[in-house]
């Protein structure tokens, strides 16, 4: 059953020093406000999962606290590259990152694996691409039955999966809705789970397109209104594209982004608009 | 039908752009230029075109352009919105979506594509791209596929330093030889002209042009030796009504982060 | 895009001699009366696919028109024995029948491999079972990561898939609620697809639990109230339990299984409370 | 706390099945009498249990018996439908599932099932049964399996026709060599009493029988040679609030057939 906790209260009792992450949403109710409470911690030397690394994960990195990225597409969607996550990658600043690399559809199926208990997923992947010669991740099977040979990819099985969703039940039942991406399978595929959500209601009312997660296979949920910001959760907020477009230049150096830091996630204050 | 209305080298790649989607019944669509190129198409030549995102959204209709793969305009009006694992499995690699639409950062005489890593000579690390998304398998699945860049040097190169998605291979036959179901790249659109393969070679070679583009300036903007058709036929330019709708859909998509 | 027909048309037109045929549904929106118009019409030598073959196939396997059944459970749920499956392996009534046998998890992955356009599919299943003994498409594969032993079974692409829904829209669309099965996979792994729905409704509104099969991947919708009739249809109809319980002596006895067919099904009348 | 009030043989093997689950966080449910157990041990012993059926839904807290794995009540008082690939996959392979209920046509000692075909004899055909169904992951991927059947030597035999669900297979050590993550079965609740497997051999012996019931009736309708415990216990005789419930369930079962 989910316990409900404060966020620092979840991060510290959930994620710690070495552990392999999973944070999800896909563009929708991404986790930043658990991110942001991880970089207060200092809880470091982390392996991060995530198919679009994104804003989020540039910021973890820009902070020296990601030691491996496991991911499919690193970009500011919309707007360009990510710089923390080049500048660590490139130049090993502020410490080097190492990477395992996966196409979307090849990610995807590593949480499916991970979800079901299964050590690898099958899919019609990888051919002709030179992804598969920079990780031990992906491999092939031949079917029994025709003798054709398809990609295998490894599964996911992070220690823990963070996620944002838009509501939970007293008891800790959790339900999103819109775009729902990977999150059930990522908070299915981990040891532990931790949901932030916008608030908590007495029942849950199935929405059209809503995804419930039962709070027994959930550890901690924390309410967090807005925590998803710069993205959104459908029916809270409207994505910050403007945010998305100014962290260009916020990044794209070091020293502003360590201001950006300090003034806006370490001194505690919401990320500012 | 022409009109004498002005127009940029971005426009004239992005209205041909669209127009190659006319006739398709569903579009699996990268997000940025081929986000514009398939919204485009929706509001000219092909209204009814299933409109399909990585984020999970099938039969997306939005009114402004998307900033990201995953706005929630695109959730708002889509017929469905599934599971990334199920989109990508079910749906393209079920072998449901007629046209995949890419960007690319490099590509080669082969219309292989590169976004993962750009070599940058002895002693300097790679500079490093976004990576793979979805490319790999919307190119292999995909009935076919449309490419859509801006034309330089830098993107149109010889030899490019990391195969993240396959197009031609080494030439004819690659394809068939490793299994991918779909035909692969049928045309790049760029903002000076239309490359496609060769049907005897696989070879990408020049065989339109916008307005006002030379043949001269397409080959100098090529990091090969570009092979051009007998006969370059040249673009129809853009006609007011699919510059009307390109713009409306920019402004649109430039207003709404509220 | 799907064409809106009759159902007269629509079985005639998909469905055919020899066909592999899956008619899907959880107990829950089972399309009765598509398979009662496969009997008035004649339609032989099928290959019956479905995870619980239940009353539905226990009609057409005594009709005579089925040669093979590829299934996991073949009861009167909550009543007993389908007797005329039973008669027709014992004694081979009307016509023998083969059998392609598996478990549930078994057949809900073949679907899944179908609609993915994989050769097979892997789970942790039929692990010290004899089922694989007599069929083959059972087999294993060793994870390439981990060398474990998994089970693969071969995927399942019917020629034709038959289910009943809710509602469709004007142009096809369809939406279907409540226990939503295994349909959509089993829609998409087949060559052809005939939907029949309660209503047509102007637009399709998203309910809560609410599956959307876009009209472009279905051939056929034919309007059908009460279509799925003795099984039921949420938000329309409650399941009939009265016939699931007369059909065990209805069905026991070849002669008085064939007067109800004759009385109930071939005289084109719909099916008797 | 007993009452002195008239009850069947099968009611003490539905109340002693439900009492089995006393502790669980979820039970996979299986139809009949399972499901029987599982929704009185809602009413009494565990109003937390979460209910899993193979339909798909997640959490179903019904107030009357369903007469199939699939009606309505079912899905409509669920915290949660899914696909049955999902629900197979995700949830049962996924090892999220605490308990395991079957019933069963035929069991041997070492509490294997066959609900596939029987034997009949030389010349004759061999009686079909339903087949599989959901049991044999349901049997692998649970944390523990309880099994609930009606005694006699039909259902209790020397050997089983076919091994549709492995329990025990041939004794212990074969579970974990075939790598089945989940304990097996661990009781077979009868209406005469209950057999648990031994620690040492893995063969099902007779802990328990129910008031008024001897250890000779349990051996006489045992198709092997029982073994038995040295001390068997009785069961506790239901209590009128476990009838109560238990009767009430199934009189709301029958009269939904509206």
């Amino acid at each position: 059953m989910a316990k409900h906790l404060t966020l620092q209260e979840a991060v510290a009792e959930l994620i710690h020093d070495g552990d392999t992450v999973a944070m999800e949403g896909f563009t929708h109710l991404i986790p930043y406000a658990a991110a942001h409470e991880i970089i207060r911690q200092r809880i470091t030397d982390l392996t991060l999962v995530r198919m679009t690394p994104d804003v989020i994960y540039d910021q973890l990195i820009g902070a020296g606290l990601v030691r491996k990225l496991i991911f499919s597409w690193g970009g500011n969607p919309g707007v360009g590259s990510l710089h923390r996550f080049r500048d660590a990658v490139e130049n090993g600043w502020p410490r080097p990152l190492e990477l395992d690399e996966h196409s979307h559809a090849g990610m995807a199926n590593r949480y499916v694996a991970g979800a079901s208990r299964l050590p690898f997923a099958v899919l019609r992947g990888y051919r002709g691409s030179d992804l598969p010669r920079r990780t031990d991740t992906v491999s092939t099977v031949a079917c029994p039955f025709t003798g054709e040979e398809l990609a295998a990819v490894a599964a996911l099985h992070p220690d823990v999966t963070v996620i944002h969703a838009q509501q939970a039940d007293t008891k800790g039942n959790v339900q999103l809705w819109g775009l729902t991406g990977v999150q059930k399978e990522a908070v299915l595929a981990a040891d532990r789970s931790l949901v932030t959500v916008e608030e908590i209601v007495d029942d849950l009312e199935l929405r059209p397109g809503g995804v419930i997660i039962p709070t027994w296979v959930i550890d901690a949920v924390a309410v967090v209104p807005g925590g998803a910001h710069p993205s959104y959760a459908a029916g809270y907020s409207v994505r910050d594209n403007d945010f998305y477009r100014s962290w260009d230049s916020i990044s794209r150096d070091r020293e502003a982004f360590t201001a950006w830091l300090e003034e806006n996630v370490l001194s505690g204050r919401a990320v500012s608009r | 039908m022409t009109d004498s209305v002005e127009f940029s080298r971005d426009e004239l790649m992005e209205v041909n752009a669209a127009r190659a989607l006319a006739g398709a019944r569903s579009c699996f669509v990268g997000i940025g230029l081929p986000s514009t190129a398939a919204n485009l198409a929706r509001a000219t030549v092909n209204p009814e075109l299933v409109l399909i995102y990585e984020s999970g959204t099938i039969g997306s209709k939005p009114n402004r352009l998307p900033l990201s793969i995953g706005d929630g305009e695109l959730a708002e009006t889509a017929d469905a919105v599934v599971s990334v694992p199920e989109v990508f499995n079910y749906w393209l690699q079920g072998g449901r979506i007629d046209v995949g639409f890419l960007g690319a950062a490099q590509v080669d005489r082969y219309a292989n594509i590169n976004t993962t890593v750009v070599d940058r000579g002895p002693g300097r690390s790679e500079a490093r791209l976004p990576g793979a998304g979805g490319a790999p398998e919307i190119a292999a699945n995909c009935g076919e596929v449309l490419m859509v860049l801006r034309h330089s040097t830098r993107n149109f190169v010889k030899k490019i330093d990391f195969v993240t998605t396959l197009g031609h291979g080494s030439g004819p036959g690659d394809r068939a030889e490793l299994g991918l179901p779909g035909a692969g790249p049928v045309a790049v659109i760029t903002d000076l002209g239309i490359l496609r393969p060769d049907d005897s070679t696989a070879e990408l070679f020049l065989t339109e042009v916008h307005p006002g583009v030379t043949v001269e300036q397409v080959r100098a903007a090529t990091g090969w030796e570009l092979k051009v058709a007998d006969e370059v036929v040249t673009t129809e330019p853009p006609t007011s009504q699919e510059l009307t709708a390109l713009r409306a859909l920019k402004a649109a998509g430039r207003s709404t982060a509220v």
